[in-house]
């Protein structure tokens, strides 16, 4: 029997936090310590797997599939492909990072913090599950689960306002699950109506549905990932969740959890209803694009520095939208790579802002000033992960938001040209923050700022490593991408723009590729 | 030397007609270590950033030590690339493959010929040199080896847009020469103005890269790929409609990028930056990276003539403006801001004129280099003398006081003015000549320009130099040490033989260039002599204007009224103020509005829907009074509605 | 005699029991207004029986007596739990079961 | 024929019952109008041919749960006065409206209900008796019900009791402590127990009251409810009131000897008279 890697993959983290919540109450460090020891072997798990993806190395993954609920046909089926690796690679990764940010963040709290790294590991576990699950019954699931910790994260350890914000999330999301569960609902029907009842992917792919059904599902399915991954008018939730949340919380919501709504988009929605998302391509096209310019203006209006974050993601989160429905192959994989660049970009600008929180412990912009002098490790750390917040070249960031918008361009051109108005944006509320938090005289307040600790340059530096690896090589990953993104197009039935003026022949050989 | 001067004579003859047809070969033996010239200024810029405060003793060092070793790699590529046949002097370094995204892909690799050797020499050899003069310039600043990283990494990137073969790389650079110039305008953080300096400039270049990554996607669109070879090579295929797009594109992109027009508010503001900076970034090579990027895509604006068009009319506006602006600025900084951002004109409007002007736009750029570095680092060291004073109205008779530093900077002023031995006489004559050839408005904005820049060049002089004293300290200028007048004796001297020396030495800059732009004969519409005799004679009217305002009166310690021409002049034309109005205000207003919106509008019906709930249900509470009695009546109601629901349902 | 006469005084006696249970406050007289509305349905069921010939109207009615019988003997029970603590036997005195 | 006589003659008598027992002022009328109701219900049942029914109503539910409803109206209902102001806001209303809404579906439906025109009636499913096809659809198709029914009686009447029992918090009072408690608390002339009601000449009732050692009357020696319902009757009506004339006699007569014989037959007339008087007294001191 081949060794089960996917299965061991979720089954890690899950294990993980059962222990660390078995570690007796009293002893609060060694919780941490076996949470991110865990994290860490996931880590390990996941590399290894991403390796037979990354540099076509066999090392024996295979999709996975046993029984769950034979009489609907529901199976736990787990398979890896372009999409779903890059995913599982940045959640992966995020967690120890994310762990390792929240050594001290839960320490005042009354409660013990053990919860709190349980509670990650196993959001952890149910977000893998979603990226890996080829089951919709078992991603449906999985999509609702996810909810409660992340309820609890945020709900328990948080600001002032946690519990408004953790209910708003809750409300909103189980709104969308509800949309959603109609809409499964209504597949499994089709299912049933077209002879072999059965939740698989690839089956439910093979169904050919009409086009007003197709219509209705398309709506329940994007309803909920259009809430998930915060699409302008259902965005509310996250500014107020991330402004209330931990910050290393916030970071891995915004940075990982929220990925499971445009994961959802791309390898669910677009494959089951190829009619339904071409022909509803141009109204997601305009929310996306609305979404990227009204995120940016709002980022640029706040006084809370984790709101403004929040907002940035929701900007961000726009272009990801519209690279998915721009329905092309460039822009579809710049989309995907977009996914990880977003993760890895939030999660930086989240965990140094919470630096600079736990250090001056307001979040208001306006309370900072001038920590470039005591702290110009801190500033230099903040000043890079905002520049990969604003898409700057060298980065990774840049390459995906460059696929996106030219991928758009070649199909809705005036939407790209809007969505390009966004980096100008983004230069400006990253370097405003900046210049308002870093620069200028130095504030009273600011004056004895401590610079980076060594735990601190632990967790950010392999963030920011990463992005510049990537913004350097990022072709294995974008190929891996592109290669799953083809047939998902393909399957949504829409003819890739030629270029207009193909290649004259007469290039001599001279310039050899 | 001579074996090289003659292989230049004999590829004279040739080469003619429509360049940028040139075809590149892949690079073997030393052009194949063309990607050194970028790895040094970035190790360079690794040790310096990160190694953090062992490296500061010895910073400054590691920083000109990578930068002189670009220098001379650069100028072993040359005399290689000089040995070379001339039509075979492109080559292609084919380094690793950046992306393959659903059929557009693209390589990073470089492209060494003539057009970016010559910008390598510039960019390494001012570069190094201003490496030097900062030595002298930042000694008693704490944070010099965070500054010489920045340089390094500002030569990197400039290198990396210079040598890419595709538009992607060469944004790649053009963001981090962007990055460069932010962290340099902006190095000393603790002075407000400074950072919000930087911030601007960033965010007006940021709107220039908007158009850049537009002409793009464009390219992607019409030809499928963004590297050079295949976007010239298909541009005849394409229609013209989206070339003129795609070139007008580039132009906003260059823009942005060079100071012109439409987004030139940030130039002035950039002298917020240590003069080496100014320098460096503001004159002689950022503010450049439009004109190569122009010149650099003629396959696309021949083909496209309104797109030229446009690039003409931008260079003949920003001429004129930064030539007005020049005058009025009493800051000694802002005053050669003002005269960089006039001269950049000239050479986008020689840039516009087609193959004509390309090798003369290049021309005017590099012997630009020279002489506004030179003034640059003149204006520096006599900062540097007058404890960082820049008010002009502070200076007056510092020739004898500073005697190096007043001889360099008169080689400069003689130069930019156009005075027939120095370097900006020939190459500004050879642009006015084109600008002529090309049509008459143009030719008289040129002529018009170099009288204004005359006048306020030699304003700038007599204030400084000549006229009583003004300064008020206690201990009277001193020269500037040898490690910063060295560099401005080299500069010096190029601006003296740099305009004869890259025209007529060996084959001369035209024709070294023509394989890359190709070249056009064109026909005066008067004699030539009598054309120069007319530029040398406003040349001298505008030096008697000045000399007559600043030179025979004291000049005024106070700010004089001056005309309306003069306020406005003083204001940038204005130029910040339509900003703001035109578009920060609004955008303020715009972002609190939406804040506002925000909270009442979308968030407000989500909780709204909540209260309203909440409402309801507590009117529905005082349905139930309690008392029983009331409670049966319900019950009765119930029961006659149930009967009524049986009776209409009909159950069988 | 036609039978329906006897079905129109059972829906006669049935409203004047619904009318004394909303009207009186007393509590006993509710309870026995109760007490009359279940007359008039036995009446009603007797009735049925005998248009249909069928005797299960008449079992029916057995049944709603017995029934009656336990309602009456909790309820009164209850009524004098409530007086013994309230002192007081009206319908509307006992009303706190509200929201 | 008798039938519809007797349907004409009771159905206004069961209606005026029911009418009765909603607007009667006391409870017990009202109990009483119910039991009216109840027999001439009876007595339709006897002529819908079902005697069982008839005599299960009149015995069990006329008989026995309306002698409950007495019990417990002795019990409670006496004294709760029953004013018929409408104290709930609309509930007249209300109450009108859902009654006639009522009044008026049911009568829509009886007169469009398809029925019979002439009653099937019963014999062919009796063939003999009533009562033993009652047996036996009751023993035989609903067993169950019957069971279930059975067991419902039992736990209601088990529930009454455990409603209304009382479970006792304090021990049970001995002999000795009632007595102990009877001369320590309250006033002490109660101590040996209320006085007993008056007892005169042509009248000894439990609702006279006895007469104090100053003449007038005792209120303990009255029960208490009597008194709260204004049953209780004064002591004057008894009492012989002394005329002018007897006043004046009394004046006169000078004096008396108790030892000898020489008490005139008239003087022991006054003294008869005025022994009554002294019963009355002497009743009071004994009381």
């Amino acid at each position: 029997m081949t060794f089960p890697w996917l299965t061991t993959l979720i089954a890690l983290p899950a294990l993980g936090a059962v222990l660390t919540a078995l570690v007796p109450s009293g002893r609060g460090t060694l919780a941490k310590q076996v949470a991110t020891g865990f994290a860490l072997l996931t880590l390990v798990v996941g590399a290894l797997i991403s390796v037979q993806y990354l540099f076509d190395v066999d090392m024996g993954v295979k999709p996975e599939t046993y029984e769950w609920i034979p009489e609907f046909g529901a199976s736990w089926a787990l398979d890896l492909h372009g999409i779903s690796l890059a995913l599982v690679a940045l959640t992966v990764l995020a967690t120890p990072i994310v762990a390792l940010a929240m050594w001290h963040e839960a320490e005042d709290e009354k409660r013990d913090p053990k919860a709190f790294f349980a509670l990650l590991l196993v959001v952890e576990a149910l977000t893998l599950t979603a990226f890996l699950s080829q089951d919709v019954l078992l991603f449906y699931v999985v999509f609702e689960a996810m909810l409660i910790p992340l309820y609890f994260m945020i709900g328990m350890y948080g600001g002032p306002q946690r519990r408004y914000a953790a209910v708003k999330f809750l409300l909103y999301n189980l709104v969308g699950g509800l949309a959603m569960l109609a809409a499964v609902i209504g597949l499994y029907v089709e299912s049933v109506n077209s002879g072999n009842p059965s939740f698989y992917l690839p089956d439910l792919i093979a169904l050919d549905i009409d086009t007003t059904t197709q219509w209705w599902l398309f709506i329940g399915f994007m309803l909920a990932f259009a809430i998930k991954a915060p699409l302008w008018p259902f965005h509310t939730w996250l500014p107020d969740a991330a402004a209330e949340a931990t910050p290393s919380n916030a970071a891995f919501l915004s940075g990982v959890a929220d990925k499971v709504g445009t994961y959802g988009m791309i390898a669910l929605v677009l494959p089951l209803f190829p009619d339904a998302s071409r022909e509803a391509a141009p109204v997601i096209v305009v929310l996306a694009v609305v979404s990227i310019i009204y995120g940016a203006l709002l980022a640029i209006g706040q006084t809370d520095m984790k709101r403004l974050i929040g907002y940035t993601s929701i900007s961000h989160f726009g272009f990801i939208v519209l690279g998915i429905f721009a329905l092309t192959d460039q822009a579809a994989t710049g989309a995907t790579f977009y996914m990880v660049n977003h993760g890895l970009s939030t999660i930086a600008l989240f965990v140094v802002v919470g630096f600079l929180i736990s250090r001056r412990g307001s979040r208001q912009v306006d309370d900072f000033g001038g920590v470039q002098k005591p702290a110009p490790k801190l500033a230099g750390v903040f000043l890079f992960a905002g520049l990969s917040g604003l898409a700057l070249p060298p980065l990774s960031t840049f390459l995906s938001e460059f696929l996106v918008i030219s991928g758009t361009f070649l199909r809705y051109r005036p939407a790209a040209i809007i969505a390009t108005l966004g980096i100008v944006l983004s230069a400006l509320y990253i370097l405003w923050l900046y210049q308002r938090t870093m620069t200028g005289p130095v504030r009273p307040a600011v004056e004895g700022m401590p610079d980076l600790r060594t735990r601190e340059v632990a967790v950010v530096a392999p963030l920011l490593a990463l992005l510049l690896v990537v913004g350097f090589f990022p072709k294995p990953l974008t190929d891996a991408i592109d290669e799953a993104v083809g047939p998902t197009l393909v399957e949504v039935g829409v003819d890739q723009p030629e270029p207009l003026a193909p290649v004259a022949e007469h290039v001599e050989e001279g310039t050899g590729r | 030397m001579t074996s090289t001067l003659s292989a230049l004579a004999t590829a004279v003859a040739t080469e003619g007609g429509h360049g940028g047809g040139q075809v590149a070969t892949a690079a073997t033996g030393v052009f194949d270590l063309t990607w050194l010239l970028i790895a040094f200024p970035l190790l360079g810029a690794a040790i310096l950033l990160l190694g953090g405060r062992r490296t500061d003793k010895v910073g400054h060092l590691i920083g000109c030590a990578a930068s002189i070793a670009s220098f001379v790699m650069g100028v072993v590529l040359f005399f290689a690339m000089v040995g070379e046949p001339s039509d075979g002097r492109a080559f292609t370094v084919q380094l690793w493959e950046y992306v393959n995204a659903g059929g557009y892909s693209v390589d990073v690799s470089l492209l060494l010929d003539q057009l970016s050797i010559s910008f390598v020499l510039l960019i390494t050899g001012v570069g190094s040199l201003i490496h030097i003069y900062s030595i002298g310039y930042m000694e008693h600043d704490e944070r010099r080896r965070r500054f010489f990283g920045y340089l390094n990494l500002f030569v990197a990137a400039m290198l990396l847009l210079v040598l890419a073969s595709d538009y992607l790389i060469l944004f790649i650079g053009w963001e981090g020469v962007g990055l460069a110039s932010y962290l340099l305008i902006g190095f000393w953080q603790h002075k407000d103005s400074a950072s919000v300096a930087a911030k601007k400039a960033f965010v007006v270049n940021r709107v220039g890269d908007m158009g850049m990554v537009l002409a793009m996607a464009s390219m992607i669109t019409v030809f499928g790929s963004t590297a050079f070879d295949v976007v010239f090579a298909s541009a005849e295929g394409a229609s013209t409609g989206w070339l003129t797009v795609i070139g007008l594109f580039l132009l906003l992109g260059a823009c942005g990028k060079s100071a012109q027009f439409p987004l030139q508010s940030w130039l002035l503001d950039a002298m917020e930056g240590p003069t080496p900076v100014s320098a460096l970034i503001h004159a002689a090579t950022m503010v450049t990276a439009g004109v190569y990027l122009i010149v650099r895509s003629s396959a696309i604006y021949d083909l496209a003539p309104d797109a030229r068009t446009a690039v003409v009319v931008v260079g003949a506006i920003t001429l004129l403006m930064g030539a007005i602006i020049g005058c009025a600025k009493d800051d000694i900084k802002k005053a050669l801001a003002g005269s960089t951002m006039s001269q950049i004109g000239y050479m986008v409007l020689a840039a516009g004129l087609g193959p004509a002007g390309y090798a003369f736009a290049i021309f005017h750029l590099l012997t630009h280099g020279f002489f506004k570095a030179n003034m640059f680092l003149g204006a520096g060291s006599v900062m540097h003398g007058m404890h960082d004073e820049v008010n002009m109205r502070r200076y007056g008779g510092l020739r004898i006081l500073m005697p190096a530093t007043f001889l360099t900077f008169a080689m400069g002023y003689l130069a930019i003015i156009g005075i027939p031995p120095f370097a900006g006489y020939f190459s500004k004559d050879k642009i006015i000549e084109a600008a002529f050839a090309d049509n008459w408005i143009t030719g008289l904005a040129t002529l018009i320009g170099a009288g204004i820049t005359a006048f306020y060049m030699t304003r700038l002089m007599l204030m400084t130099f000549f006229g009583n004293r003004r300064w008020k300290q206690s201990e009277p200028p001193h020269e500037s040490p040898p490690v910063m007048t060295g560099p401005l004796w080299v500069l010096g001297a190029l601006s003296v033989v740099g305009g004869f020396g890259l025209l007529y030495v060996g084959a001369g800059i035209v024709d070294w260039l023509a394989p890359v732009t190709g070249e056009a004969h064109h026909d005066l519409p008067m004699p030539l002599w009598l054309l120069i005799t007319i530029t040398l004679a406003t040349v001298v009217v505008g030096v008697a204007i000045a000399w007559a305002m600043y030179g025979r009166r004291a000049v005024r310690e106070d700010v004089p009224a001056g005309n309306p021409l003069t306020v406005a002049a003083r204001n940038d034309l204005y130029g910040d103020a339509f900003n703001e109005a035109v578009f920060m205000r609004p955008g303020q207003y715009l972002t609190r509005s939406l804040v506002y919106f925000e909270n009442r509008g979308v968030d407000g019906a989500v909780v709204g829907t909540a209260t309203a709930v909440g409402g309801l249900s507590a009117r529905l509470r005082r349905l139930q009074t309690g008392f029983v009695r009331s409670y049966a009546v319900t019950m009765l109601g119930g029961v006659g509605v149930v009967v009524l629901a049986m009776l209409l349902v009909r159950l069988p | 005699m036609n039978p329906t006469n006897y079905l129109v005084l059972s829906i006669i006696l049935f409203s004047i029991g619904a009318a004394g249970v909303l009207i009186r406050r007393n509590a006993l007289v509710a309870f026995m207004s109760v007490e009359l509305m279940l007359n008039a349905a036995n009446l009603a069921f007797v009735t049925f029986a005998r248009m249909h010939g069928n005797l299960d109207g008449q079992i029916v009615a057995f049944f709603v007596m017995v029934v009656a019988a336990a309602e009456v003997v909790v309820g009164l029970a209850i009524i004098v739990t409530i007086f013994r603590t309230r002192r007081s036997a009206s319908v509307d005195d006992a009303s706190l079961l509200k929201l | 024929m008798g039938e519809a006589a007797l349907f004409w003659v009771m159905a206004p008598v069961a209606v005026l019952g029911a009418l009765g027992l909603v607007f009667s002022r006391k409870a017990v009328h009202g109990a009483l109008c119910l039991a009216v109701t109840m027999i001439s219900l009876a007595l339709f049942y006897i002529a819908q041919e079902a005697p069982f029914l008839g005599v299960v109503q009149i015995v069990v539910y006329t008989g026995a749960i309306m002698m409950l409803f007495l019990f417990v109206i002795m019990l409670v209902g006496v004294d709760s006065s029953d004013s018929r102001v409408e104290t709930i806001r609309g509930q007249r209303v209300a109450a009108t409206l859902a009654v006639a809404g009522v009044v008026l579906l049911l009568a829509g439906v009886t007169i469009r209900a398809t029925l019979p025109e002439e009653p099937v009636g019963l014999n062919q499913a009796t063939p003999d008796g009533n009562v033993s096809a009652i047996a036996d659809a009751i023993f035989g198709t609903y067993v169950w019900a019957f069971e279930i029914v059975a067991a419902l009686l039992i736990t209601a009447a088990v529930g009454a009791m455990t409603l209304t029992h009382r479970e006792r918090i304090v021990a049970k009072a001995t002999q000795k402590e009632l007595s102990i408690k009877r001369f320590s608390e309250g006033r002490p002339g109660d101590a040996a127990g209320l006085p007993v009601p008056g007892v005169y000449a042509r009248h000894n009732a439990v609702d006279t009251p006895a007469l104090l050692p100053d003449g007038t009357p005792s209120e303990d020696s009255v029960n208490r409810v009597l008194i709260a319902r204004g049953a209780a009757r004064s002591t004057d009506e008894f009492r012989h009131h002394p005329t002018p004339a007897d006043v004046e006699a009394a004046a006169t007569e000078t004096s008396f000897s108790v030892e000898g014989e020489d008490v005139a037959a008239g003087e022991s007339d006054n003294r008869a008279g005025e022994i009554g008087t002294d019963d009355d007294a002497s009743g009071g001191e004994r009381a």
